[in-house]
């Protein structure tokens, strides 16, 4: 989230699109409906009528994956109309940048495609620049080669009939939606958007979310009270985990992952360092061979020196284009080449799209670790239905491990705020916090490198390990002191306004605007840094008190970057510094100060010509872009149709699916579009009384009892048509895998027309899972794709295609 | 008579998280019973001796085609002239003078229950098959005496549920309907005169449950 | 000018030292038998904590109470002092403490699923921990990559995989990943990618 | 029957509160009847305040409250000479009434008022700017022993700083205020109340018994968070009357959850039916946070 759960109440329009609030994020309605009493509107935009639609003062279906077309139309809604924010598009964002000569789009192809590869040459889609590296820029928008004049010329093949026989929405919904968040273009009103896998889980899950960005910065949303951009994130510590970088392709602070193309230090610091030739330019990126020399630091401590570039030799290199993600993952242990696999508290057995797979590839391991509470699939898999245990070799080693409110520690919600959490009984019986488990284990994989050398032990050894207390348990303390950063040698440093501040070796880095590319200090993760400082545990704080009247709590735990409670906050005022909306002003210039939030950077406003600078400090130019040109397909979002969809051809190009798109194509990846024997869209979701896989929930009779089994939502249309009655038994089948159901026959869901053609569609919980309640049912995630977004690698199973048949 | 008290249901403000009916059990002591899915994502179907509260979920098209879904949790009305009643001949069914509450007591295994039950407007009453006796909700009597709210009305997260002294609700249910008929022109509380919980609905009521105001 | 605290440990309520009860002429002879017997046998003691919700990324404050000489949690409710939530909680934060000690279903041992096998054996952590630590070596040592086939330096490892844990506390996120890289993993993932 | 009066139905409210707390507490039945007709007085003579005309109302400055400064503190009360008096004369009766160990004293200082021997209202001047030792000199001049002489002077002035309290608390109630003490008159509270549906704290002032909300998981008195060393006890089945203590400070609060009180609707007299709890942390060596009529035990 750009801005956080509280601030929703600032809203003048509250878009509802890709998740169901009332449902999976049930509290957050509490801040929505306060918008709402504000005066505020809630729009829901969802195939299905949810909970959340049956509170929202506009309701539009839309037909799964077919989100692009929707907004798409919506930028046109907006462009034609004149609904946009002019003075912020122009000053604000990349509206006004010339375009190279080498970009073109034509039928559903961006320019640079290379067919073999199914990938583009970005280069094509390059800026003009001044001889210092400057975009060239048209202030007045009339220029054609503009980001501005492309954008409308690209939607202009989104009118609301082109758009209607795509998604099915009946015009006059679009229009209803259209005209109700395009309000919020107009200075001083700010909309927002509350997004969740319904958009991600698409290949085109990247574009989903940059369309409506790119509404948002037409709108001048971006930034301010109320706006922004929010992804509803679905676990509790989902965000801090990305952040600790639980992922291939990033190292904590989300800094790159390295690869072969950068063998050294000095390497990896010059291709991943951004210049911009902008003195007005922040370009805060520029700043990463501090946060790289601080994280390695962190790592390796003493053992990391300048002469051995801070034991960067010592990181995995990936290959030139390797991709590790999920969906490689599992087509790797498919085939057989992976050996070993820690589960970590997660239950891919259930989760992961295309569920059999995974299955079957749990069964060619060698040895597991399983790290949970509770019994579940995926430890459990070789004594599922269908599976033999005497043909099953993988060992599997089950680790009890201690529940939240059992060990200590700081968890980081979806507004990016760091809480801390502590410890309020024993785990039962032999569990254990993961964070002993962990410690325990790596200090035994030591003392064996220590004992017997192997192969390359220099990492093993040298990783920094001190986390424990003087029993000798893990501590939490320990760990967020490394996170946030030391300095590691007496310095002397200057403060913004020229200032000497002294520190002291030990002491806590109190901001990252102090972290060194010399090794002189260390720091896990450059963003956390100045959440624990020599003043305490940021994220235990519990003050209430909020100056600005916003709800930012600026002393209630603490928010990363720099405790900066609404991102791109720079953007909430104009070239004064004088908020665009007096009575939510966010940040605000007073006597030669900026007061209210935490702003982006301590520079002036930018009519200040020698110190201001552009509000977008991330982005290298320093503007908000609507023409993404590092995307893997494409600058624009463009509608393309699910890799399984019920149309033959995209009613928008000759392209029918995202072009640049990964196909596995093994005996277990099958995809049929447009099969008779798999007629109907399908999706799937979650419901309120189950988390996630229902590892957790299914346990607990009083939530089984009101969500006792599988389900599928199917049209009173589709029911007739396929002789099925409400509560019976029926099959679901993709291409990949069947589940048993119970037919919930509904009215929430409606046939779509898109034209003279009518699709139905489907949806399916996916908490379920064979292990308990008994039937239950098993996963919805047996039916889905293992096909991914060519940018992220999520898998789509927001859309995908199937038959259901009475059983 | 005192006035007692009285439960306000703003179905308005209900998501339908069905934190009332755990409640309930909870409190209650209501043992959480095996369930199928027929079709609905109303579970447990039946109210009985375990299940005194049910949220209902309801669905179709208005006449202009838009979709609705109703969320309606219910639960005994408490009546102020109970139906039930007029079946019992001694004290097998006893209305509470202080705060109101219709209470079946172990001696309504002599009641007829086929009689009893469609005496009933909202067909609430059911037989507990191990003792005989007819059960329901008691307006949780022994946390209202002992000065606490009913169990849902604590755990409502949304704050659809409101607990208080029967003219307060009373005069709180006109006030929320007044405002709901400026964008709901349905917008009623039923036959508030008569019950002590009250319904507040903004669409035709046969279109929340069947026997939402009455059969 | 700010007030000191100091300047308000001065202040107390009554207005001077107060009166004793007794001094007034009270009996306090009944009062004192039941603090006694409250003392004797009902006084119980609890300790207060403040938690996170577990579940969906709204970080919902929660308050548990738990009882000081048994340490097991006996009721959690909404933090009303948290900004975000103000108490409330949905149908799953409200049920927190099922996930705790009180359900039965939680894994309390060490479990062992040995090849080919159709069931789980009780092991314990020293074994457990010293088992994993050996295959983890022995998989590293014979899968592990140094050089790519175009000879370029990769030390890395691709025979483990890891996923997980977006339930973990950062505090314990960061370690795990720190671990996994130093082993040389590249196959790191978790629900973010899902 | 109905009274129109307000302070009749003020009073009634606390009739109804000791009937509740003889009835949950019955060891307490003594102590409550000690001081029924005391805080009935009282709150009658409360009630026949009058309110000052609306723009004489107070405003409150935020900056300096922002600072930690209470809007009045207790020396700013305004308090109506002409009336001390009269109202010691009318809370005299109730006092020797409740409490017999003290009645040869209220005498001698009834007739010392009477002949102007005792200027009452310095007494209150210096006991509102705390200059015990100036309070305690009258009190000896007098013959009265200065706990007594300060316990009957908090009587009489109790009714005007509740009424004055009453009057400018809604003006702080959108104010942020995070101390432990009064926001009105900056005493210490009394006891600690979670109300509404959520359970918010809320702490009574012990001395003009302004009610602001504080964190849950805090000390009032020393701002300790450490929740290790914090803890409650309360009696088995009466787990919404608790007594809060902080290991750091040594002091406690008492505490009422009244979410599960439906009718209560005054807390006047609440804390004596907690003096057990008062007594158990006594004697584990905590001492109350503010010193209240009825929480000095006997050592």
């Amino acid at each position: 989230m750009t801005n956080h759960w509280v601030d929703l109440k600032n809203s003048d329009c509250i878009l509802v699109m890709g998740s169901n609030a009332a449902a999976n994020h049930p509290i957050s309605m509490r801040w929505v409906m306060k918008a709402k009493e504000n005066g505020g509107k809630l729009v829901s935009v969802d195939p299905r009528f949810t909970a959340t639609s049956a509170k929202a003062d506009v309701y539009a279906p839309l037909r799964s994956g077919t989100d692009i077309a929707f907004l798409g139309g919506m930028i046109k809604y907006i462009l034609d109309n004149d609904k946009y924010f002019k003075e912020y598009v122009v000053e604000y964002t990349d509206a006004p940048f010339i375009v190279g000569d080498k970009y073109e789009f034509s039928d559903g192809l961006f320019s640079g495609y290379d067919k073999e590869k199914r990938a583009y040459d970005k280069a094509f889609w390059a800026l003009k620049r001044d001889d210092k590296g400057v975009p060239e820029r048209d202030p007045s928008l009339q220029n054609p080669r503009c980001v501005f004049q492309l954008l409308k010329k690209h939607y202009e093949r989104y009118t609301p009939e082109k758009v209607s026989e795509i998604t099915g929405t009946p015009v006059p919904d679009l229009m209803k939606v259209y005209e109700t968040f395009a309000a919020t273009g107009e200075k001083g009103k700010a909309g927002t958007i509350m997004y969740a896998m319904g958009w991600t889980q698409h290949t085109v899950g990247v574009q989903n979310v940059r369309v409506m960005s790119i509404i948002q910065l037409l709108l001048g949303n971006v930034g301010m009270a109320g706006g922004g951009v929010n992804a509803l994130r679905g676990e509790s510590n989902v965000q801090g985990a990305t952040d600790a970088a639980l992922l291939f392709h990033i190292l904590p602070g989300y800094l790159p992952a390295p690869d072969v193309s950068v063998p050294t230090l000095a390497d990896y610091n010059k291709k991943h360092t951004p210049k911009s030739g902008d003195p007005r330019s922040a370009n805060w990126w520029q700043n990463r061979p501090k946060y790289v020399a601080s994280l390695l630091k962190a790592y390796f401590g003493d053992a990391a020196t300048p002469e051995n570039e801070f034991g960067y030799a010592w990181l995995p290199k990936l290959d030139a284009g390797q991709n590790c993600s999920w969906l490689n993952l599992f087509d790797a242990m498919y085939n057989g080449k992976i050996k070993g696999f820690f589960a970590w508290g997660q239950n891919p057995a259930c989760s992961s799209a295309n569920a059999n797979k995974v299955r079957a590839g749990l069964a060619k391991l060698d040895w597991m670790v399983n790290v949970n509470l509770f019994e579940n699939e995926t430890g459990s898999f070789w004594k599922a239905p269908g599976m033999d245990p005497k043909k099953i070799k993988t060992e599997v080693f089950m680790l009890p491990c201690a529940a939240s409110v059992e060990k200590e520690g700081s968890i980081t919600n979806s507004g990016r705020w760091a809480q801390w959490r502590y410890k309020a009984a024993n785990a039962p019986g032999k569990a254990k916090p993961d964070g002993d488990i962990m410690f325990e284990l790596m200090n035994k994989i030591k003392e064996l490198y220590k004992k017997d050398k192997g192969k390359f032990p220099e990492p093993i050894l040298n990783l920094k390990w001190d986390y424990a207390d003087e029993k000798g348990h893990f501590d939490a303390h320990k760990v967020a002191k490394q996170v946030n950063g030391y300095f590691l040698k007496d310095i002397t440093l200057k403060d913004p306004a020229g200032n000497d501040l002294n520190f002291k070796k030990g002491d806590l880095v109190p901001s990252f605007a102090f972290l060194q590319a010399d090794g002189s200090t260390s720091c896990g993760s450059w963003i956390y840094c100045s959440s624990y400082t020599n003043a305490g545990n940021m994220m235990a704080r519990r003050k209430k008190d909020d100056p600005t009247g916003l709800g930012l709590y600026p002393q209630w735990s603490w928010c990363w970057p720099v405790n900066r409670r609404i991102l791109y906050n720079r953007a909430s005022v104009d070239l004064n510094g004088q908020p665009w909306n007096p009575q939510k002003a966010v940040i605000k210039w007073a006597e030669g100060k900026w007061v209210g939030d935490v702003p982006d950077g301590p520079w002036p406003p930018m009519a200040d010509k020698e110190k201001g600078r552009n509000p977008f400090i991330m982005k290298p130019d320093g503007f908000g872009a609507s023409f993404g040109p590092g995307l893997n397909d494409g600058p624009f979002p463009e509608h393309y149709e699910p890799l399984e969809c019920p149309v033959p051809k995209n009613a928008m190009s000759a392209q029918l699916v995202n072009p640049t798109i990964k196909i596995f194509a093994g005996e277990m990846d099958k995809h049929l579009t447009c099969d008779p024997r798999y007629p109907f869209v399908a999706t799937t979701y979650r419901v309120t009384e189950h988390w996630q896989t229902g590892l957790m929930t299914r346990w607990q009779p009083w939530l089984v009892e009101a969500e006792p089994q599988n389900f599928v939502e199917l049209s009173e249309e589709l029911a007739n048509m396929r002789g099925i009655k409400n509560g019976e038994m029926v099959k679901v089948s993709s291409a990949r895998g069947e589940v048993s159901a119970v037919a919930i026959v509904t009215t929430r869901f409606r046939p779509f027309k898109l034209g003279e053609v009518t699709v139905h569609q489907i949806g399916l919980p996916w908490c379920f899972g064979w292990i308990t309640p008994k039937d239950g049912g098993d996963s919805s995630n047996l039916l889905t794709p293992n096909v991914g977004d060519p940018n992220t690698m999520i898998p789509e199973s927001k859309a995908f295609m199937v038959n259901v048949i009475k059983a | 008579m005192s006035e007692g008290y009285s439960i306000l249901v703003d179905t308005s403000k209900c998501t339908a998280c069905r934190g009332c009916q755990v409640a309930c059990k909870e409190w209650n002591q209501l043992p959480g019973v095996p369930t199928k899915n027929v079709g609905s994502h109303e579970n447990p179907q039946e109210l009985s001796a375990a299940t005194w509260k049910i949220l209902r979920f309801s669905e179709g098209k208005q006449p202009e085609g838009q979709a609705f879904w109703h969320f309606f949790s219910e639960q005994c009305r408490h009546c102020v002239s109970p139906g039930c009643m007029e079946q019992s001949e001694k004290d097998e069914v006893l209305q509470d003078e202080k705060t109101g509450a219709v209470l079946f007591t172990p001696k309504t295994k002599d009641l007829k229950y086929e009689a009893t039950r469609k005496a009933c407007p909202y067909d609430i009453p059911r037989k507990d098959e191990k003792t005989g006796a007819l059960v329901k909700c008691t307006m949780c009597f022994d946390r209202i005496t002992n000065n606490m709210e009913p169990a849902c009305v604590k755990t409502c997260p949304t704050d659809a549920l409101e607990f208080g002294p029967r003219e307060k609700i009373l005069d709180a249910a006109k006030k929320r309907v007044a405002e709901l008929k400026k964008n709901y022109p349905k917008a009623a509380a039923l036959n508030a005169d008569d019950v002590r919980v009250i319904y507040l609905v903004t669409d035709d009521p046969k279109t929340y449950w069947k026997f939402a105001a009455g059969k | 000018m700010g007030v000191t605290r100091r300047e308000f440990l001065v202040i107390s309520g009554a207005v001077g030292a107060g009166i004793g009860l007794s001094a007034l002429g009270i009996d306090m002879g009944p009062t004192r038998a039941y603090a006694d017997s409250v003392k004797m046998d009902k006084l119980k003691t609890a300790k207060q904590t403040t938690t996170i919700c577990p579940y969906c990324a709204v970080g919902c404050g929660i308050i548990c109470s738990s009882d000081a000489k048994t340490n097991q949690i006996f009721n959690t409710e909404g933090d009303p002092d948290s900004p975000i939530n103000e108490g409330a909680l949905c149908a799953k934060g409200a049920a927190l403490y099922q996930t705790t000690g009180s359900n039965p279903n939680r894994v309390q041992k060490v479990l062992y699923r040995a090849p080919n096998s159709d069931k789980w054996q009780e092991k314990s952590w020293d074994w457990a921990i010293a088992e994993i630590a050996k295959r983890v070596k022995a998989t590293r040592d014979k899968d592990f990559i140094e050089k790519n086939a175009k000879g370029q330096v990769v030390n890395r490892l691709e025979s483990i995989a890891h996923v997980g844990s977006a339930a973990l506390d950062n505090e314990e996120c960061w370690p795990l990943q720190a671990v996994m890289r130093a082993l040389g993993l590249v196959w790191i993932e978790h629900q973010a990618r899902i | 029957m109905s009274d129109p009066k307000p302070q009749e139905a003020g009073a009634s409210r606390i009739l109804a509160e000791m009937e509740r707390i003889k009835r949950e507490t019955p060891s307490v039945t003594n102590i409550v009847e000690a001081f029924e007709g005391l805080l009935l007085e009282r709150e009658r003579i409360k009630g026949e305040i009058e309110t000052p005309e609306p723009e004489s109302a107070l405003t409150t400055d935020p900056a300096r409250l922002s600072k930690g400064i209470p809007a009045v503190g207790r020396a700013g009360f305004a308090i109506p000479t002409s009336r001390l008096k009269d109202v010691y004369y009318r809370l005299a009766p109730a006092m020797i009434k409740g409490f017999p160990g003290v009645r040869p004293k209220l005498e001698v200082l009834g007739r010392a008022f009477n002949d102007g021997s005792l200027d009452l209202e310095a007494a209150i001047k210096h006991l509102l700017a705390d200059r015990q030792n100036q309070v305690e000199k009258i009190a000896r001049a007098a013959r009265v022993k200065p706990d007594i002489f300060s316990f009957v002077l908090g009587q009489i002035v109790r009714p005007f700083v509740e009424k004055e309290a009453e009057r400018i608390g809604p003006s702080l109630s959108d104010l942020h205020w995070d101390k432990g003490y009064c926001p009105v008159c900056g005493s210490w509270p009394s006891l600690s109340l979670l109300k509404g549906k959520e359970g918010r704290r809320w702490l009574k002032c012990s001395f003009c018994s302004h009610e602001w909300t504080h964190l849950r998981t805090a000390c009032p008195f020393c701002e300790n968070e450490d929740l290790e060393t914090m803890e409650y006890s309360y009696a088995e089945k009466r787990e919404g009357e608790r007594v809060e203590v902080c290991h750091k400070c040594k002091r406690y609060v008492l505490s009422l959850d009244m979410r599960d009180r439906l009718d209560q609707t005054t807390t006047a007299a609440t804390s004596i039916g907690l003096i057990h709890l008062d007594i158990i942390a006594q004697d584990k060596g905590f001492v109350p946070g503010a010193v209240t009529d009825w929480n000095v035990l006997d050592k």
